[in-house]
C-alpha cells in the first residue's frame, strides 16, 4: 500500500512538472484512478515534504489546480536568470476595478462606473488585456450589458487557490470612526445648531471645526 | 516593451517629461477627491470651499494631460451636491426650510454618503490586493511544458481553428482601441479662460434656455476647452443663473436657464473665477 | 560553509525550475558566483538526491546543460495527461498573437508587444515550441531583434497551400507601425509645439518617437 501510494506521488510530480497551468486535483484523481481527497491529501503532503527538506522549488495550490514555483526568498536568482523583471504592477485603480470586479461579479460596465464615480473603460480594458477578467456573460435587462468577472489569471496573480479565499468583504466595510467622519463632513444640520451641543458651551471661533473631535453618535 | 499608462505605482501618476518623472498625488475620480479631502486632511465641509476643489481639480488636469469627460461629469455632480450641503449649512434661519426639499437633500447626503463607504471599502481591499501581488509576484511559477521525447503525444492545438477564426483574430488584435484622451499631435495652448466661457453663457444660455451639455460643447474641439466651459456652468450653478438636471448617472447633463429676468449678468461676469 | 552550500543548491533548483531550455553549468556558475567545478559537483548532488529520494522528475544534463524531466517510468501517466488536458487549445490571447504573426510577419516581439499592449514573451515561446512560428531573420536595425514568421506546419494545420492564401483583412486596419506611433505618442507630454497644418497633411515628426524604437531588444 505505501509503495503504491509513494508510486501515485511521484506521478503527480511528473505531470505537474510538464503542466502549462496549475492541475486540478480532479484531474490528477482522474487519471491515477483514486479519490480526489487522497490526490489532495498526497500534494499537501508533497508540499509539505519540500518545505521541510528545504527545496528552491514549492508545490502549491493556486487558480484551482496544483503547481511548482520557486520559492519566494529565492526571488534574486531567479530575476538574474530571467534577465528582467515579470512583474506586472498594478495601479491603484486598476486594482480597485480589480477589486469590485472580484467581488461583485458578475458586473457590467456601468455598475463598476457608478461605484469608482469614473469611467473604467481604459481600466477594464488593460486588465482584460492583461486577462486578469473577462466577459462572463450578458446582463439580461435591456441594454444586454457585457458582465465581468475574474479569471483564473488573476487568482494566479494573487496567488490564491479559488475566488472563495478572498479575504471577506465585511473585513473592509470601513469602520465607525471613518463613517462619522463623513458624517461629519457631509453634515446638513446648520451649523448654528451644530455647536452649541458642545459640554463647555463656549462658543468656538471656528464653529464648523469644533464638533469635529467630540462627536458621540 | 509597451508601458502601459496603468503600470504606475498606487497613488502616483508619473509624467515623464524629458526624462524626468514627477510622482503627484492622483484623484481617482471625484468620490476619491472628496474622501482624500475629508479623511486624509481632515478637513470639515465647512472648510471646503468650491473653489479650492476647482483649483485642485485644474492643477490635476494639468499634471494629467488626459481627462475624461465622464470624470468632468462625475465631479459637477458631486460639486452641485457639495454646494447645495454647504449652502443649507450656512442658512442663517433653519425654520424657513421647505420640508421637501430638506428631504431631498438629505436623501442625497444619504446616497453620496453610502458611495463614498463603498469606494473607501473597495479602496482599502485594493490594499490587500496590491500586497497579496506582490508576494505572489515572488515566487515564479514553471511554465515549460513537456520536453521534446512527448513531441507526439502533445496534442494539435491548433486543432479546431478555422481560417477564418484566425483572421477575425488579426482583426481583433489589429484593430486600434479607441484611446479616451486628448488628440496629442494638435494640442495647443489654452487660450479661453473659464470667464471668457461665462461671458459666452450668458450671451447663449438666456436665447435657447436648455440646452444639454453635448449640444453645449459640440462645437468645442479640446477636452480641455470642454472642461473649461463646464467649469464655467458650475459658476453660473452657483450663482443661481441655472439649474442642472442629469435624468441618468453618467447620462447626458441638462442646463436650464433659471434666472430672473432682472438678473444681473454684468455682476457676475465680473464676480466670475475670482475664486 | 554547509549552509551557502544548501542555498547555492536551492537556487540551482528555482532557476533549472523556470528555465525553458537546459541550463549550462557555467551559465549557474555566473549567476551564483561560484566556480563552474562546484555548480557541476552540486548539480551531480541533486541528481542523486532526487535518485535516492524517489522523486518523480529527475534532474539531467542534457545538451550542454541542465534540466528537470520526468522519470522514465512514468511516461504512461504523463502521455495521459498530455493526451487528456482538455486545455491544450490555444488561448485568446495565443490565437491573437499568431494572427498578428501571420499578418504582419516578418515581425518583432517588441512590435507584438506594442499592438497587443502586453509582453508576448511566454506566448511566443508556446507557439515556437508548437512549432507554428520560428525565427525567420534578424531587424537590420540597431536592436537587431530576432524576427518572427510562421512556419510550414502552421500553413499545414490550416490547410493552406501558402502564406498568400490567408484571407485578406480590411484595409483601415493600420500597420504596427502605426499603432505603435499612437502608444509612442500617449507617453509623451502633449504640449509639444506642433506646426499645424502642413499642406500635404503629413505629420509632422514626433520627437519623443526616435527613442522609443530601440525599446526592442
Amino acid at each position: 500500500m505505501d509503495e503504491r501510494v509513494a508510486e501515485y506521488k511521484r506521478a503527480i510530480e511528473s505531470i505537474v512538472l510538464v503542466a502549462h497551468d496549475p492541475v486540478p486535483a480532479e484531474l490528477l484523481a482522474q487519471l491515477l484512478e483514486e479519490p480526489t481527497v487522497m490526490v489532495e491529501q498526497w500534494c499537501e503532503e508533497l508540499a509539505e515534504s519540500y518545505r521541510t527538506e528545504g527545496h528552491g522549488f514549492e508545490l502549491v495550490n493556486i487558480a484551482g489546480g496544483w503547481r511548482f514555483q520557486t520559492a519566494p526568498d529565492l526571488t534574486p536568482y531567479v530575476e538574474r536568470f530571467l534577465l528582467h523583471d515579470q512583474r506586472a504592477r498594478l495601479s491603484g485603480a486598476a486594482l480597485e476595478t480589480l477589486a469590485i470586479v472580484a467581488y461583485k461579479q458578475p458586473i457590467s460596465r456601468g455598475q463598476i462606473a457608478s461605484i469608482r464615480g469614473v469611467d473604467p473603460d481604459g481600466v477594464l480594458r488593460t486588465l482584460q488585456a492583461r486577462g486578469y477578467i473577462d466577459e462572463v456573460g450578458r446582463d439580461s435587462g435591456p441594454g444586454q450589458a457585457i458582465l465581468f468577472g475574474t479569471t483564473a489569471t488573476f487568482l494566479e496573480k494573487l496567488g490564491l487557490p479559488s475566488i472563495d479565499d478572498l479575504p471577506p468583504i465585511a473585513e473592509f466595510i470601513p469602520g465607525a470612526e471613518v463613517v462619522e467622519a463623513l458624517e461629519v463632513g457631509l453634515r446638513v444640520t446648520p451649523l448654528i445648531e451644530v455647536s452649541t451641543g458642545g459640554a463647555d458651551g463656549a462658543p468656538s471661533p471656528e464653529p464648523g471645526r469644533a464638533t469635529d473631535d467630540d462627536t458621540t453618535p | 516593451m509597451a508601458v502601459d499608462a496603468l503600470s504606475t505605482a498606487p497613488g502616483t501618476a508619473s509624467s515623464a517629461t524629458s526624462g524626468t518623472v514627477v510622482s503627484t498625488p492622483v484623484y481617482e475620480g471625484p468620490f476619491d477627491m472628496l474622501l482624500q479631502l475629508i479623511l486624509r486632511e481632515q478637513v470639515d465641509i465647512y472648510d471646503i470651499n468650491l473653489s479650492s476643489i476647482v483649483d485642485a481639480y485644474l492643477a490635476e488636469i494639468e499634471r494629467m494631460q488626459l481627462l475624461d469627460l465622464d470624470v468632468a461629469t462625475g465631479f459637477l455632480l458631486i460639486a452641485a451636491t457639495l454646494v447645495e450641503l454647504k449652502a443649507r449649512r450656512l442658512l442663517p434661519n433653519p425654520t424657513d426650510i421647505d420640508l421637501d426639499d430638506e428631504f431631498a437633500l438629505w436623501e442625497e447626503r444619504d446616497m453620496l454618503l453610502a458611495r463614498l463607504l463603498e469606494a473607501k471599502t473597495f479602496k482599502d481591499v485594493a490594499q490587500i490586493f496590491s500586497q497579496l501581488a506582490e508576494d505572489a509576484d515572488l515566487s515564479f511559477p514553471r511554465v515549460v511544458g513537456p520536453d521534446e521525447r512527448f513531441g507526439d503525444v502533445v496534442p494539435d492545438m491548433l486543432e479546431g481553428t478555422s481560417v477564418a477564426s484566425l483572421r477575425n483574430a488579426a482583426i481583433r488584435a489589429l484593430t486600434p482601441k479607441p484611446v479616451p484622451v486628448v488628440d496629442l499631435f494638435h494640442v495647443n495652448p489654452i487660450t479661453t479662460t473659464v470667464a471668457d466661457a461665462v461671458a459666452e453663457l450668458l450671451d447663449e444660455l438666456p436665447r435657447v434656455g436648455r440646452i444639454t451639455f453635448r449640444h453645449l460643447t459640440s462645437d468645442l474641439g479640446d477636452r480641455i476647452e470642454v472642461i473649461i466651459r463646464f467649469l464655467a456652468v458650475l459658476e453660473l450653478y452657483k450663482q443661481g443663473a441655472v439649474e442642472i438636471d442629469q435624468p441618468e448617472r453618467f447620462g447626458d447633463i441638462e442646463v436650464i436657464w433659471s434666472a430672473d429676468e432682472d438678473f444681473d449678468t454684468a455682476a457676475i461676469l465680473i464676480d466670475a473665477y475670482d475664486g
